[in-house]
């Protein structure tokens, strides 16, 4: 007889009835298949509204489950972005649900780019000492936490590192808009406002492409004003998608943006066609605005824009005369969100035409947002951990930056210098995306722990001391989420399916696990859901309403156009002469200010953009949108023929792009749609973690080239502020 | 006890053991692998199969680290063919699915694994939480395998093989990829021949 | 019966795949094959220059040549002017690819079939509309009767003056604002 | 390229077929006593057919994986590729009835090979309108096309019969003053045919004009110039020429009679001769798939 020396550790678990059952057989897979689609007709789809997280849009969703499977997605009627549409990356995002290529469980590195699975047990336990420790020799200022924020990561991050002692909470518009933040905040009180486009008369975008880095709302307005016979003016170096919705496109020499809104502001003021009535009542320091603006001529800027002076001159008049439905788009990149020297004052001088035009808060013009009442986790059952008593650390060397978004790449720079110590990254890929690899390599390999929080092995996992497993976007429930608008609302992100991979998490279980291991429970001693019932409570919307129906919009608390509020700047004005800048050591008024490096009859200007089937580079791993990157050769760099002919560079040839910073190998598109002066290359390439098959070896990433730096007002990243040299080479 | 009795009970023997292989290797695997003592088992039951269960491992790991290794490079999450047959086959054949891989392959929780799911559910077993995501995963079917051999009708039985086993083909491909050591590829080589020789046993026997 | 046709505002079109990506859905295309092809149409010189997005599909042309050509009787045209091809007929000779004007046919790498634009004919019998008209961003594109005067589709073509590709290769149905 | 290489040996095999059946009736009435080159033209035919046919089968991949569907292939009249397979399928049978009168050594029934010319004629017209009704591609889509193919088809034709019966026949092959005379004819009628094509189309249209230049200037230069002008019409052209010139010679001295009468001109001239026009004929068909340029529609 049999018998096994092998001890047996079957796993399979079998009921007192099994062997009964099993006696009698069940159906195979080709009949249950059949059965399992026909059936399917009759099966109950549920329909879960939730959000997007295919980019930071977060656009209202509904997730069509059948069978437990995500099966649909389909675009939310009522949410103001998605108007019932989903773009492409939408669609292909969900794909990652059911990826291979994800984290299931918590890892440990035991070497270079090598990984060792442990319970989640042992990642708290480990993870919770080390923070303690360090903290206990460096103090609590030695800890940081950056990530892109959602819903979720905006209530219980801030507070896990505030528990922890430390204020250094940062997020990822160092190299999205902390530039224009800084230059709106110390102007008009806010970081950003809403373009009310399709009102609009006349429309003038910098570096913004909506057709390029799409929201569906967006979008349409543009089509509407367009439809509207609007004037729609788009500045930038390269003839951008959204250029097939504009009446006129600008090849502005990039960098000089600044030029050409200061020209224009003084064209305005000469010819008498700023709102002055508005002017008066809203603003102050206007006198030493325009006093400084008289040098700023139409043929000043034509020399530095490559713009004719006419052409500044006659846009900056039509514009007058058609305010206040006239605005310049504030844009959130674009070409003054992080990009240039001077682009925190190009924010500052954007929205100081948008006042000269008398367009705040006017139909067609720049809206200053309003947001929902939210409730707050009662403080005596829930007490919030107390303020840190240190500043940010950035803080003191960029006091311009918007405080709540702080200057995250100063974590890799206090690295280097042996002051932070450690770094906690939720849903941020910020060592390839945030400042030049090589930089953030190093800088993570000085900290005593860098621990991420992801769904896939992104480069920053890749050099984590520990890696932890989130859950993704349709498996999860997240906060409510206020949106801020023309009219106030309501968004929710639920989950759709369970979770496919049991050992993953949401975050709201990861801090609150983690900060028990840390000894710092007490102050999450909540669930999410109680926090959303709190957070619901002063709406007067149930939590259980807001689960059906996703998106809940006040209607009644919309804006009315004409009622200008009193705005969060020191003087509760419009700003033209800033106390604060004076005091942080900067001009108080805008003045032009030189990029910092400029391109030489052989160099280029490197600059970089969006893609409309891409978001950042999170997407580059999904293979139904990095297929059309590869059918329609998307990753190529954008060469001006006339330089091109010079280098002896022909259309799709394989060329060699140096900087400073590194060297890469690239194909190009030639193409009559850039200026001389720039290179353009998208921002979404260049993938290298060997965990992200799809992705990898594809284009080349732009941060490579971009030197590690900060911007002197806003400390954004520069990143247009890189000079390369091309040269053909053998494919 | 008559002889094909016998013989089944030996072969459900051979695929829990061959069950083993593919899960993730613990230290009290390593103990019942070490000096030989899992591999002799597995060669002593596969001489009831002559020669068409013939077997050659060049690489048979020493150390357990290196048993790890091998499994993290050839099998693990990170390895070069993960065990589950949902990312070999297409993902649903539901027409009415419009998720933009709904018909590639390589995506986990596919239908082959809603069939195993309901076969569980049919029979009232449980699997561990680590394989929720993948009750396809190689290691559950092969003890569901040694399972109905012992349990369930032959018709049955072999309608399983059928339908379960049917990618170990694309499987070895993947795993011949690897860098790493051949053992996994040697082991499922004789694995897929195995079952082609207990298949045809049981169409002779149906 | 009706006769379907399409408009696209190309002048709308910003190039953001939606389209395609949502067909390959609804068709269950794998990733690599797809019905909607992006031409790129670059005219003058830096700083007066002009690009067009021109996303082409089958065209349901009324005198197809895919249709004439196609030896198996796998092509055919609907009583609604839909140009379909039945899969179990097509032989994948490619006749039909080497036939067709707009370069717009597809050879499946799994069964060999060659495939292209079906207008969704099961969306459009529900009274839905095509894939990639109800997800396009910007509203470019806009589908219906082209023998209904009052049909959006008709109204619109006669609005922005919308034309064929190559009106005269043949009568296509798909009208194009540029 | 969607038809490729498979398609252009295709209608290669197809036109040599039809012209290697032609060329075999044609010497059994003028030659009678050249058997060998008739046998091997009626045998070579149909089997060159069949080799086409599989070729076809086996580009028409959702057909190969089905193969009942091809049935379908004889049901629309208004598809040239429909009345060429009818065209093949008649062809075929009286082709291989011919070989297999051939083999038993038995009387070929004369209407039925009548009927065979025909279909063979047919065939041969056939590969050229099925790409030349094609009005997507103008290089294609001109009268000249179906003729350029049929003197192709008959050239090949001649070229494939003399190349395999001269192993057997020398003498034979040597004797056949008619048919090299043919034969040149041809040759030098295609390369007629072929610039008038170029000329003709090119100034008509701009896609014709782009698909000339990628054959005189273009990607496909070379392969035009040395391989189907230079080897495939110009050498054969000259190699023919300069024999019968020689015969002419030859019958004029009494010795070069007698050495014409024995067949001694050895067949290295024939092979390289026949063999050239063969990669010529294949590379006509190739390249003319290979530059079809469509008509612009943006």
């Amino acid at each position: 007889m049999l018998e096994s020396k092998i001890s047996r550790r079957g796993f399979i678990k079998a009921s007192a009835t099994t062997a009964a059952l099993a006696s009698a057989g069940t159906v195979g897979f080709q009949s249950w298949t059949s059965e399992y689609v026909k059936a399917g007709g009759q099966t109950k789809i549920t329909e879960i509204p939730s959000t997007c997280n295919g980019c930071s849009s977060k656009c209202g969703i509904i997730g069509h489950v059948k069978n437990g499977r995500l099966w649909k997605l389909s675009g939310h009627p009522d949410h103001p972005y998605a108007k019932g549409k989903i773009c492409a990356r939408g669609h292909g995002y969900a794909t990652l649900v059911y990826s291979k290529e994800r984290l299931t469980q918590p890892l440990k590195r035991v070497g270079s780019e090598k990984f060792e699975p442990i319970s989640w047990e042992q990642a708290y336990k480990e993870i919770g000492e080390k923070l303690n420790a360090i903290i206990k020799k460096h103090g609590p200022e030695a800890i940081s936490l950056t990530e892109d924020p959602r819903a979720s990561g905006k209530i219980y991050s801030p507070r896990f590192l505030h528990a922890l002692g430390s204020p250094n909470y940062y997020t990822h518009h160092v190299v999205c808009s902390n530039s224009r933040d800084a230059g709106f905040f110390h102007t008009l009180g806010v970081t950003s406002t809403s373009a009310d486009i399709s009102s609009s008369k006349y429309i003038m975008f910098i570096g913004r492409s909506y057709g390029d880095a799409i929201r569906p709302s967006s979008v349409q307005s543009l089509v509407e004003a367009k439809e509207n016979g609007a004037k729609i003016v788009m500045v930038d170096p390269r003839l951008n998608n959204t250029c097939n919705l504009a009446t006129e496109w600008l090849a502005i020499r990039p960098g000089m943006d600044l030029a050409m809104v200061l020209a224009m502001s003084h064209v305005l003021i000469r010819e008498n066609l700023h709102d002055a009535e508005f002017i008066k009542n809203y603003s102050i320091g206007f006198e030493e605005y325009s006093k400084e603006l008289k040098k700023y001529t139409p043929q000043w800027a034509e020399k530095l824009t490559g713009i004719s002076a006419d052409t500044i001159e006659r846009i900056a008049i039509d514009m007058g005369k058609a305010k206040p439905k006239a605005l310049i788009e504030q844009s959130w990149r674009g070409a003054f969100g992080c990009n240039y020297e001077n682009s925190t004052e190009t924010g500052r001088a954007v929205a100081l035409f948008n006042a000269m035009l008398g367009n705040i808060q006017q139909k067609g013009g720049s809206i200053i947002t309003t947001k929902p009442e939210l409730g707050k986790l009662d403080p005596v059952k829930h007490p919030s951990p107390k303020e840190p008593e240190f500043k940010k650390a950035g803080q003191d060397e960029f006091p311009l930056a918007y405080e709540e978004q702080g200057v995250a790449t100063i974590v890799a720079k206090l690295a280097m210098e042996g002051k932070m110590k450690a770094a906690i990254y939720n849903h941020s890929n910020a060592a390839l995306g945030y400042g030049n690899p090589k930089y953030m390599k190093e800088a993570l390999s000085k900290m005593d722990l860098v621990v991420t929080i992801d769904v896939q092995m992104s480069e920053t996992a890749l050099l984590s001391d520990y890696v932890l497993p989130d859950v993704t976007y349709i498996e999860r429930d997240e906060a409510v989420e206020g949106l801020s608008g023309k009219t106030p609302g309501l968004a929710l992100r639920q989950q759709m399916v369970e979770k496919v991979h049991p050992k993953t998490k949401p975050i709201d279980i990861i801090y609150t696990e983690l900060a028990k291991a840390c000894g710092i429970g007490q102050y999450f001693n909540f669930t999410l859901d109680g926090l959303n019932e709190q957070m619901l409570a002063p709406t007067g919307v149930s939590y259980k309403e807001l689960r059906e129906k996703g998106v809940i919009m006040f209607e009644d608390k919309a804006i009315v156009p004409g009622t200008m509020p009193e705005l969060k700047t020191p003087s509760k004005k419009v700003e033209f002469y800033s106390e604060t800048f004076k005091k942080a050591g900067f001009s108080p008024v805008v003045r032009w200010v030189e990029p910092k490096v400029s391109p030489s009859g052989e160099s280029f200007r490197l600059i970089t953009g969006k893609q409309a089937i891409h978001s950042h580079t999170q997407t580059a791993n999904v293979p139904i949108l990095m297929q059309i990157s590869k059918d329609y050769d998307l990753e190529r760099i954008w060469m001006n023929p006339a330089r091109a002919k010079k280098l002896g560079i022909k259309d799709g040839d394989m060329v060699e792009v140096k900087s400073s910073e590194a060297t890469s190998k690239v194909r190009v598109k030639v193409t009559e749609r850039i200026h001389p002066e720039a290179i353009f290359v998208p921002s979404h390439y260049g993938i290298t973690s060997s965990y992200l098959k799809t992705a990898k070896g594809i284009g080349f990433g732009f941060m490579e080239h971009v030197p590690f730096d900060f911007e002197a007002w806003s400390g954004a990243g520069n990143i247009h502020e890189v000079i390369v040299t091309v040269r053909k080479v053998r494919s | 006890m008559d002889q094909q009795d016998e013989k089944k009970l030996h072969t459900a023997n051979l695929f829990s053991m061959l069950a083993e292989l593919y899960k993730d290797p613990d230290m009290e695997f390593w103990n019942d692998f070490c000096n030989n003592k899992l591999l002799d088992q597995i060669k002593e039951e596969l001489s009831l199969y002559g020669e068409t269960a013939q077997w050659e491992v060049t690489d048979i790991p020493t150390e357990f680290s290196s048993l790890k290794k091998m499994y993290a490079d050839s099998l693990g999450s990170q390895g070069v063919a993960i065990p589950v047959e949902s990312l070999y086959k297409q993902w649903t054949a539901d027409p009415s699915c419009t998720l933009p891989f709904a018909k590639s392959k390589g995506y986990l929780l596919g239908d082959p694994a809603m069939h195993v799911k309901f076969i569980l559910n049919e029979f009232e077993m449980e699997i561990p939480e680590e394989y929720k995501s993948t009750p396809d995963h190689l290691a559950v079917l092969l003890e569901l395998l040694s399972y109905f051999i012992l349990h369930a009708p032959d018709e049955f039985t072999f309608h399983f093989m059928d339908d379960h086993f049917d990618w170990l083909e694309e499987f070895l491909l993947r795993l011949a990829e690897t860098n790493s050591s051949p053992f996994y590829y040697q082991m499922t080589k004789m694995l897929e021949r195995l079952l082609e020789a207990v298949r045809k046993e049981y169409i002779i026997m149906a | 019966m009706a006769r379907y046709g399409m408009m696209i505002d190309t002048r709308k079109c910003v190039g953001c795949y939606a389209c395609r990506v949502s067909c390959q859905m609804q068709n269950e295309l794998p990733v690599e094959e797809s019905f909607i092809h992006f031409y790129e149409k670059e005219t003058g010189v830096f700083p007066n220059v002009k690009n067009e997005i021109i996303p082409v599909q089958c065209q349901h042309c009324e005198d197809a040549p895919c249709v004439s050509v196609c030896p198996t009787k796998a092509t055919y045209t609907t009583e609604d002017g839909i140009v379909l091809v039945d899969e179990d007929k097509c032989i994948g000779c490619k006749y039909c690819m080497v036939a067709c004007t707009y370069g717009a046919r597809t050879q499946s790498h799994k069964t060999g079939v060659v495939e292209k634009c079906r207008f969704c004919a099961e969306l459009v019998k529900e009274g839905k509309q095509p894939a990639c008209v109800s997800t396009c961003i910007s509203n470019a594109r806009i589908f219906g009767d082209l023998d209904d005067p009052n049909s959006d589709v008709s109204k619109a073509i006669v609005k922005y003056n919308a034309k064929p590709l190559r009106p005269d290769l043949g009568k296509s149905k798909i009208y194009y604002v540029r | 390229m969607i038809w490729g290489t498979i398609i252009a040996a295709y209608l290669f095999l197809a036109g040599l077929s039809a012209g290697a059946y032609l060329t075999s009736s044609y010497v059994a009435r003028k030659y009678p006593e050249a058997k060998a080159v008739r046998i091997t033209g009626r045998i070579i035919s149909p089997v060159l057919m069949a080799i086409g046919l599989l070729l076809l089968i086996l580009d028409a991949e959702a057909g190969l994986k089905h193969p009942l569907r091809f049935i379908y292939l004889f049901t629309n009249f208004n598809s040239v590729m429909t009345i060429g397979t009818y065209f093949i399928s008649f062809f075929m049978l009286a082709a291989a009835y011919t070989a297999l009168m051939e083999i038993l050594k038995k009387e070929t029934n004369k209407y039925v090979e009548y009927a065979g010319m025909l279909f063979a004629v047919a065939t041969a017209i056939y590969t050229g309108f099925l790409i030349g009704v094609v009005a997507a591609v103008p290089i294609w889509n001109t009268a000249i096309l179906p003729i350029l193919f049929v003197v192709s088809a008959m050239s090949t034709g001649i070229a494939g019969t003399m190349l395999v019966a001269s192993f057997y026949d020398s003498k034979a092959v040597h004797r056949m003053l008619g048919v090299k005379k043919i034969h040149l004819g041809l040759l030098s009628a295609e390369v007629f045919l072929i610039f008038t094509m170029f000329l003709v189309t090119s100034y008509s249209n701009e896609s014709a004009a782009e698909s000339v230049a990628t054959l005189v200037s273009g990607e496909y230069s070379t392969i035009f110039w040395i391989g189907l002008i230079l080897v495939g019409l110009v050498l054969p052209i000259a190699v023919e020429s300069f024999e019968l010139y020689n015969d002419k010679k030859m019958k004029e001295t009494e010795a070069g009679i007698m050495m014409a009468a024995a067949g001694q001109g050895g067949i290295a001239g024939t092979l390289v001769t026949e063999s050239s026009v063969l990669v010529g004929g294949f590379i006509l068909r190739f390249l003319l798939l290979a530059a079809a340029v469509p008509v612009p529609f943006l």
